[in-house]
């Protein structure tokens, strides 16, 4: 297969020492062996997530989305822009929606671009990299590489919200995606197909301002992975990763849990499975370490 | 007609063969049944069964044919010859599919297959070919009461299918409601806003439509006959009258707005900033293009409050029971009204169910929420004068709060009360219709209704068509939503049942349709629904007549008046050919060519009663040829059964069962009787819509017979059957043979 | 198939249900010739798979007996079964049409005796009870079914089955070289009364039609209540066959949403408060119903059916779209939750059974009509100058209940026949 | 910023439906809900919720500014998208809320001490100085938003939470000085500059 070269966009929970660099030490491996070229759009900046809105108004929050797609205009013309991050995907998908639904917001969007130099046309298609992989390369594909098959593992596939709501993956439903089980089963480990959390809220970013509410949820999303016998969760969406793995001892010494749940990206197994090594597929990463991976990295 | 001629072929298909011996039941159909000609054949609805028939009504002179193999429901095309009467003896459903085949049965079973081939013989003995009454000078003038949208698309309608239309209107112009109103809901896509009402282009085109005739400031001030010849004196305010003759009617007389001054709890009266919604678009004409100003002191409106179901869905005394189904679709018209004038007007919808069906409805409400106009869910609690408008005080239940608004005007919407004429069974309800009484208390009587007649019919019953319920003059109107009570008769639009412009539309033209249809079938002396077709219908043997009017009054149909020597009348294509008249007969004078007290009666007589000591009871089965008969024969084909001491017979409707068959039968030692008929009452089913009632009544008077025979009245069971009742219809015959089991056989038997 | 005699003065009408029927028999009766075809086995459409009608709760199969005895009776009228219309030209007055009619394998000699569907082994989905229970690969498709005549599905030939069949029939009604037939017809104007289907509830995803055994749809539960449907008339949960006596309907199952049919469906909710009736019927006091709604629309007269209905204690109406159903593992219960927006309560409601009022969409999707049609966005045909002498009547032009598909359909009816009378120049 | 809510109140003369029609993010839609609920019963937070979202549009028709604006319900918001694909009516509800919660925030009424409030500021304003956000500062200032011994308790009860992220380098100390940035910075507030002063004109916050 030849190269395939996309404007990525990484994302600040991506960046070296943050709270998902282990999300883009895996993708990177993944991308290697699937030949991928992700060229980072220059000088990009924060999305501003779902959060910033109280901050900044409606118009502040889409210029910043703005900038970055003029930058990857401007440095990757024609390339598609990839997110690995929901947040910054759905983001920059959704700045985009309004500035073509909307002339006038067009028109003030790249009127606030000129303070520096910049404008938009906003006409770059913005993927998240899991629709990549299953549009641009499809679960045959994606098997191929699959040196160490991840057998006898039960995982839980974890959508969470913004990678599902309200764009999704083309071809999948809201309520019960099935992406992930089939990436499980591509990579020969086991999927739960009746995980009822998997599109479950985690609180997203108020699982910093509201941490108690947002643990609720959290629970539940932990506790039905193991009722369907996970052994893992798998997730594409670097703010559900965080938010369900590093709370569980605080919701063990909440709720007298003994939850010990280590949860990985897609990319993880990927890597995994296509012979990475641990270090490579950003296992080091794990706050809880997922020991069965690990095995399987190390043989 | 000629010498009859009775041919019997019996069929040996579908396993009759097997389980019976046709052989006997040839001879049977020769000796006792006095064929000419009867014949076994292996599978008589084959091409070459079926020409064996016609060769002998051709060769033989046949012209009395008994069918002695399926249901009378099944292989209708097969078994269909012109200018002989046929009689489908019914040995497969009625025989061998509903008995056990074991040897202790086979006797019984053969037993019941040969009664009904001595049947089969008996009833077409004295069944006659009905003979067309053609009438080839019926008219096909078409007679539409009522200028209003529904009378004006009937006449239109009728006209363009090349049928002439008079049009007679009370008033001095024609568009009746529509007329007053500014706007329409929308009848076409988008669906998003008003449009024009379309009645000045429909007056226009009635006007230059050389086919109709319109006749303003008119009304009927007699209507008589029947469906091809109806003659009715149209009378002008200047008192001028003149005659004309109709082949059908149509009656479009529409409806009056609700009486707002009943809903002083609304605020009506208290100030003249509420309205009702003929009131508010008297108000929005008044304005032209112009803002809309309040009544109170002309001050332009900026804030209107629109109030759903006004004196409507309420059992309150004087209230509307029921939904009047345009309401909430014109409320969205008129908030727009506002709306389209100036954005910033604020109006507000209270209701509580928001009705806007179908995809016109629920477009039409979104491109009113898109406009602005806010919908609230909640419920008045107060409307008062403020000085300045009105002060509305109303729950909102999404909310669960009491709110209070100052607005400058409030819209009631009222409903429809149908324009019906005299509710002719309130009047003068014959002593036998005791189930009209519970629609009187379901809100008949609610319902104001106008006492002046729209009709002014002569007829025996009365001067107006029927009203089914809250003074609408509906009939089936789920299955056969235009078939009235009177015959060549058709009510649209509102007054059928509420309706808004768009249904009234169709209506009408649907309407005009079946006046059509009653013309033509009138010009070829054939039956009305849903006898359709029927060429048969009832005469009366003077001589006999006592004149004692049942017939005239139980005739579900008001098709028999009476002449001047109080002799009933039969207006033959009023007629729908139920035979209730002849079941009502109490001295059996009238009968049809091919139905009669006779037809019947001698299959009764020619069922061969074994004696006492044979232990073999008989049962007779009087079954409604609409739903037991039926449902009988679906029972057998899902491989019901039931008792072999049964006899069916089927009937053209409860109705016109005469207790002298019961009578007799019980006399000529029959050990049980089981009628079976439609569901009475309100939610009637009975397609004569009162026959099985009236058959009900008179069954409740048979327990005297029986005690004068000194017999059990459990001999004798009246039911309602439905047609999806295959478990229960056999069951019912199996109760009565349990019965006799118990109260054992008839003395009767000689 | 003996040759159709067809004429610019004749009506064709495309589809058997009670509008097509009642089109039919009215034209019919007015003494005009109509070809009435049908793509099922046989006539009837939806209203032979419903148990009753509201408001009178009586039974559809008792007006459809009165109908197909005035079809039997009227020789005007020429029914072709099986047939589809595949293309149309020509305009108003004059139209050709094409018809394709799929083989039956059994001729008019059938009796309908049943001998072939005794022989036959392999069995069916049962479509008349929409996939609920099964049926003979030789079959009548239901009690009334007109003709009265059975059919061989096409799946069993080439097999043991059909010959089987075959040798069973002793009235060699079974024809197992039967094929597609071509006709072509010329009309003179074309009455469209090809109905609705039921939206497709699997793509209602929050309620986990295609996940829970114990959701189910409106037109699932009606043949249910139905004697003669595949529980015989009682009213059991898929999962485990137990009583549903607490059964939740939820008003409108995909109408009035833009994330499916925009429109309102019209008959659901009358249709619920229906069948709340029918576990009056089954228990007696000891059932509940409740019903989750947005607006009750009962309208027009028929209202006091609602009043009646919202009048037994049993039943309870909650303001509310449901949000999501979950399932309690452990019972099985469908676990609906929301919020009752009167007054602002939360719930999370386990129910025996929960019955989607779903909502009806036509039966021919935009773009595949034989010729061009004016539609609305719904997809239901709109009454235009454009059409010609193409009406529609019934559902295909919009979501009626049966008493307005009726009125509608004669209405549809006398415009055809203006069409006809034109082209024969008949003055009256 | 009171004052600005004073300007308000008198410009739209109490008709609150439209100043959120003005005013507000996709305020437009509000008119289109058909109060079925559904929203409602989808929100993760909806127990939270003292108003949820369709009866918040309920509310903001019947003229409930003060109710509307004060309510710390649009706060509850996670953004996790289950409104918008369940209503039958395609508000986008999520944005309306944001929308509310941010007009409610300039206009002064948003309920003081309200977390997500604070925190999505503190998130704004890490992100405006250098254009990325830095967790760790971000993290920090969360902790002590609610005043120093608060901030410790936090920080305290948050340590192993940091530890686990140090160990495994999701997370490090050297971000206190420097850490992650864009390079045009100025050029970036300068947009954010100018789309707020656009912004601010639209809704008749002019110098405000």
């Amino acid at each position: 297969m030849a190269k395939k070269s996309y404007s990525f966009y990484p994302g600040c929970s991506s960046q070296k020492a943050a709270s998902a660099s282990n999300y883009l030490t895996s993708v990177q491996s993944m991308c290697d062996v699937l030949d991928v070229e992700l060229n980072e759009i220059p000088d990009w900046n924060c999305c501003s997530a779902s959060i910033g809105y109280a901050g900044g108004g409606e118009l502040p929050r889409l210029a910043l989305s703005a900038r970055n797609m003029a930058l990857s205009e401007q440095a990757h013309p024609g390339q598609d822009i990839v997110a690995t991050c929901a947040a910054c995907w759905l983001a920059t998908k959704e700045t985009q929606e309004r500035l073509h639904a909307d002339e006038e917001l067009m028109k003030e969007t790249n009127e606030a671009l000129a303070a520096a130099g910049l404008q938009v046309k906003a006409d770059q298609k913005v993927r998240h990299m899991v629709e990549v992989l299953i549009e641009d390369f499809g679960y045959e594909e994606l098997g191929k590489p699959v040196k160490k098959p991840l057998e006898g593992i039960k995982i839980a596939g974890y959508v969470g919200c913004q990678t599902n709501r309200p764009f999704g993956i083309a071809g999948e439903s809201f309520e019960n995606p099935k992406y992930l089980d089939k990436l499980v089963e591509t990579l020969g480990a086991e999927p739960c197909e009746n995980y009822e959390k998997k599109v479950q809220c985690c609180g997203g970013a108020l699982a910093f301002s509201e941490p108690e509410k947002s643990q609720e949820l959290i629970k539940g999303i932990i506790e039905s992975a193991y009722d369907n016998g996970a052994e893992l969760i798998v997730t594409p969406c670097p703010v559900c990763q965080m938010n369900v793995e590093v709370y569980q001892d605080q919701i063990n010494a909440k709720y007298g849990t003994k939850f010990k749940m280590p949860v990985v990206y897609y990319s993880t197994l990927m890597s995994v499975a296509y012979g990475k090594s641990l270090k490579e597929a950003g296992l080091d990463g794990q706050v809880i370490r997922a020991k069965q991976l690990e095995e399987i990295a190390k043989k | 007609m000629s010498e009859a001629k009775i041919g019997a072929y019996i069929c040996k298909g579908c396993g009759l063969g097997d389980r019976l011996d046709t052989s006997q039941l040839v001879t049977i159909a020769e000796r006792e049944g006095k064929a000419a000609i009867a014949r076994e054949h292996d599978f008589l609805c084959s091409e070459a069964g079926v020409q064996m028939i016609r060769d002998d009504i051709a060769n033989e002179g046949v012209n009395r044919v008994v069918i002695a193999a399926c249901s009378r429901r099944a292989k209708t095309d097969a078994f269909d010859f012109d200018g002989v009467c046929i009689n489908r003896t019914n040995l497969r459903e009625g025989v061998i599919w509903v008995r056990p085949d074991t040897d202790e049965d086979r006797e019984t079973t053969q037993e019941m297959a040969a009664d009904y081939v001595r049947m089969g013989c008996a009833e077409i003995k004295h069944m006659n070919p009905p003979t067309p009454n053609e009438k080839t000078d019926a008219s096909s003038r078409i007679l539409v009461v009522g200028g209003g949208i529904s009378g004006m698309t009937a006449a239109l309608e009728a006209a363009r299918a090349g049928y002439p239309v008079t049009l007679v209107e009370k008033s001095g112009q024609l568009g009746g409601v529509a007329a007053e109103l500014v706007k329409r809901v929308p009848e076409r896509a988008p669906y998003a806003d008003p449009e024009d009402t379309g009645v000045a282009a429909l007056a226009a085109e009635i006007e230059a439509n050389e086919l109709i005739e319109v006749c303003l400031n008119s009304t009927l001030a007699r209507t008589s006959g029947a469906p091809g010849c109806f003659s009715a004196d149209i009378a002008t305010e200047s008192g001028t009258t003149r005659t004309e003759n109709f082949g059908a009617i149509i009656q479009a007389s529409g409806f009056k707005p609700y009486d707002a001054s009943q809903l002083p709890e609304l605020g009506y009266g208290k100030t003249p900033d509420v309205v009702d919604q003929m009131g508010l678009e008297a108000l929005v004409r008044a304005a032209g293009d112009g803002p809309v100003k309040r009544p109170s002191d002309g001050k332009e409106v900026e804030r209107v409050l629109f109030v759903q179901c006004a004196g409507q869905r309420s059992q309150k005394e004087g209230h509307l029971p029921y939904c009047s189904g345009h309401c909430c679709l014109t409320s969205i018209k008129q908030a727009m009204y506002f709306k389209d004038r100036n954005r910033d007007i604020d109006t507000e919808i209270l209701y509580t169910d928001l009705r806007t069906p179908g995809a016109p409805g629920e477009d039409f409400y979104r491109s009113g929420q898109q406009k602005g106009i806010t919908f609230v869910k909640g419920v008045v609690e107060d409307v008062a004068s403020s000085g300045n408008g009105a002060k509305v005080k109303y729950k909102d239940i999404i909310l669960d709060e009491t709110i209070e608004r100052d607005v400058d005007l409030v819209v009631l919407a009222t409903g429809m009360v149908p324009n019906s004429g005299v509710d002719i069974e309130a009047v003068s309800a014959p002593n036998v219709e005791g189930a009209e009484d519970d629609a009187g208390d379901n809100g008949g009587d609610s319902v104001e209704i106008p006492v002046e007649s729209i009709l002014n019919l002569t007829y025996r019953q009365g001067k107006d068509i029927p009203q089914l319920k809250y003074g609408f003059t509906d009939s089936h109107f789920i299955c056969f939503p235009y078939e009235s009570r009177r015959t060549g008769i058709y009510a649209t639009g509102p007054v059928r049942r509420p309706m808004d412009m768009m249904s009234a539309i169709e209506d009408a033209t649907g309407a005009a349709l079946k006046a059509i249809q009653a013309v033509e079938n009138a010009k070829l002396g054939r039956a009305a629904h849903p006898r359709s077709g029927d060429l048969s219908f009832p005469s009366f043997r003077k001589e006999g007549c006592t004149q004692c009017k049942r017939c005239t009054v139980e005739c579900p149909f008001g098709a028999i008046d009476e002449d001047e020597q109080r002799y009933p009348q039969f207006n033959e294509s009023r007629c729908r050919r139920c035979g209730t008249c002849m079941g009502a007969c109490p001295v059996r004078v009238i009968s049809f060519e091919n139905y009669s007290v006779d037809t019947v009666g001698q299959q009764i007589k020619n069922v061969d009663i074994p004696d006492e000591f044979d232990e073999k009871p008989r049962i007779l089965v009087l079954a409604c040829e609409n739903d037991a008969y039926p449902a009988l024969d679906m029972a057998a084909q899902s491989g019901q059964q039931y008792s072999q001491w049964a006899r069916v017979i089927p009937v053209r409707c409860l109705g016109s069962v005469n207790t002298i068959w019961v009578t007799d039968a019980l006399n000529s030692g029959y050990d049980g009787v089981v009628l079976m008929g439609c569901q009475k009452g309100e939610n009637y089913q009975c397609h004569f819509v009162k026959g099985s009632e009236m058959a009900h009544y008179r069954m409740s008077k048979i327990d005297d017979t029986l005690s004068q025979l000194n017999l059990e009245k459990e001999r004798v069971a009246t039911y309602e059957v439905a047609i999806t009742d295959i478990e229960r219809a056999p069951g019912l015959i199996n109760e009565m043979a349990e019965t006799i089991d118990k109260i054992g056989m008839s003395p009767f038997k000689f | 198939m003996s040759e159709v005699i067809a004429t610019n003065q004749t009506i064709l009408v495309v589809g058997g249900g009670i509008a097509g029927m009642t089109a039919a028999l009215e034209a019919a009766e007015c003494g005009k010739q109509v070809i009435l075809v049908e793509k099922n086995p046989s006539v009837g459409g939806r209203v032979g798979q419903l148990y009753k009608y509201f408001p009178k709760l009586c039974h559809p199969k008792c007006g459809l007996e009165i109908n197909l005895r005035r079809m039997k009776a009227n020789r005007n009228l020429r029914l072709l079964t099986m047939t589809e219309v595949t293309a149309v030209t020509g305009e108003a007055g004059n139209y050709q049409v094409s018809l394709r009619t799929q083989p039956r394998y059994v001729t008019e000699n059938c009796t309908a005796c049943g001998e072939c569907a005794r022989a036959v082994e392999a069995e069916f989905d049962n479509e008349h009870n929409f996939g609920l229970g099964k049926r003979k690969g030789a079959y009548l498709p239901y009690s009334l079914a007109y003709p009265m005549r059975y059919v061989l599905d096409p799946r069993i030939i080439g097999t043991d089955d059909a010959t089987r069949a075959k040798e069973a029939c002793k009235y060699d009604a079974i024809d197992l070289d039967m094929q597609p037939q071509e006709t072509q017809i010329t009309v003179g104007a074309i009455i469209w009364a090809t109905g609705w289907r039921p939206y497709d509830a699997a793509r209602i995803q929050p309620y986990g039609y295609d996940r829970f055994a114990n959701v189910i749809t409106s037109v699932e539960f009606e043949r249910m209540a139905d004697p003669h449907g595949p529980t015989g008339g009682k009213l059991l949960r898929p999962s485990d066959g137990k009583e549903a006596k607490n059964v939740a309907f939820i008003q409108c199952a995909g109408s009035r949403d833009r994330n499916h049919l925009k429109h309102c469906s019209r008959i659901c909710c009358m249709a619920t408060l229906k069948q709340t009736t029918y576990l009056r019927d089954k228990y007696g006091d000891d059932f509940k119903a409740s019903v989750y709604y947005i607006d009750i629309r009962a309208i027009d007269r028929i209202d006091d059916f609602y009043q009646k209905v919202r009048a037994d204690e049993n039943v309870s109406f909650i303001k509310s779209k449901v949000a999501s159903i979950t399932e309690d593992r452990e019972t099985g219960n469908p676990v609906l939750n929301g919020v009752d927006t009167e007054g602002y309560h939360r719930y999370s409601n386990p129910h025996d059974l929960v019955v989607l009022a779903i909502g009806m969409e036509p039966s021919v999707p935009a773009g595949e009509f034989p010729v061009d049609v004016v539609l609305n966005e719904e997809g239901f045909v709109q009454q235009d100058e454009a059409n010609g002498a193409f009406f529609a009547a019934g559902c295909s032009s919009d979501a009626l209940d049966v008493n307005r598909a009726v009125q509608n359909a004669t209405a549809s009816a006398l415009r055809a026949i203006q069409v006809v009378n034109r082209v024969a120049g008949t003055e009256v | 910023m009171s004052d600005y809510n004073q300007q308000m109140i008198e410009q739209f003369r109490g008709n609150f439906l439209k100043e959120v029609e003005s005013n507000v993010e996709e305020g437009e839609w509000v008119k289109m809900c058909m109060q079925c609920g559904v929203c409602s019963g989808s929100c993760p937070f909806g127990p939270h919720w003292a108003h949820p979202p369709q009866e918040i549009f309920m509310m903001i028709r019947e003229g409930e500014r003060e109710q509307v604006l004060t309510s710390d319900s649009m706060w509850m918001c996670t953004s996790c998208y289950n409104c918008i694909v369940r209503c039958p009516r395609g508000l986008p509800i999520t944005h309306i809320m944001h929308g509310l919660a941010t007009y409610a925030k300039r206009l002064g009424l948003a309920p003081k001490e309200q977390p997500t409030a604070k925190f999505a500021q503190l998130f704004w304003d890490n992100l405006t100085k250098t254009g990325r956000v830095n967790e760790l500062k971000l993290g920090l200032a969360l902790y002590f938003m609610n005043g120093f011994s608060e901030g410790i308790k936090t920080s305290l009860k948050m340590k192993d939470i940091g530890l686990g992220m140090w160990k495994t380098k999701r997370l490090n100390p050297m971000e206190m000085v420097g850490g992650h940035s864009c390079k045009d910075t100025k050029g970036l507030q300068a947009i954010l500059a100018k789309a707020q002063e656009i912004e601010d004109a639209k809704i008749g916050r002019s110098g405000a």
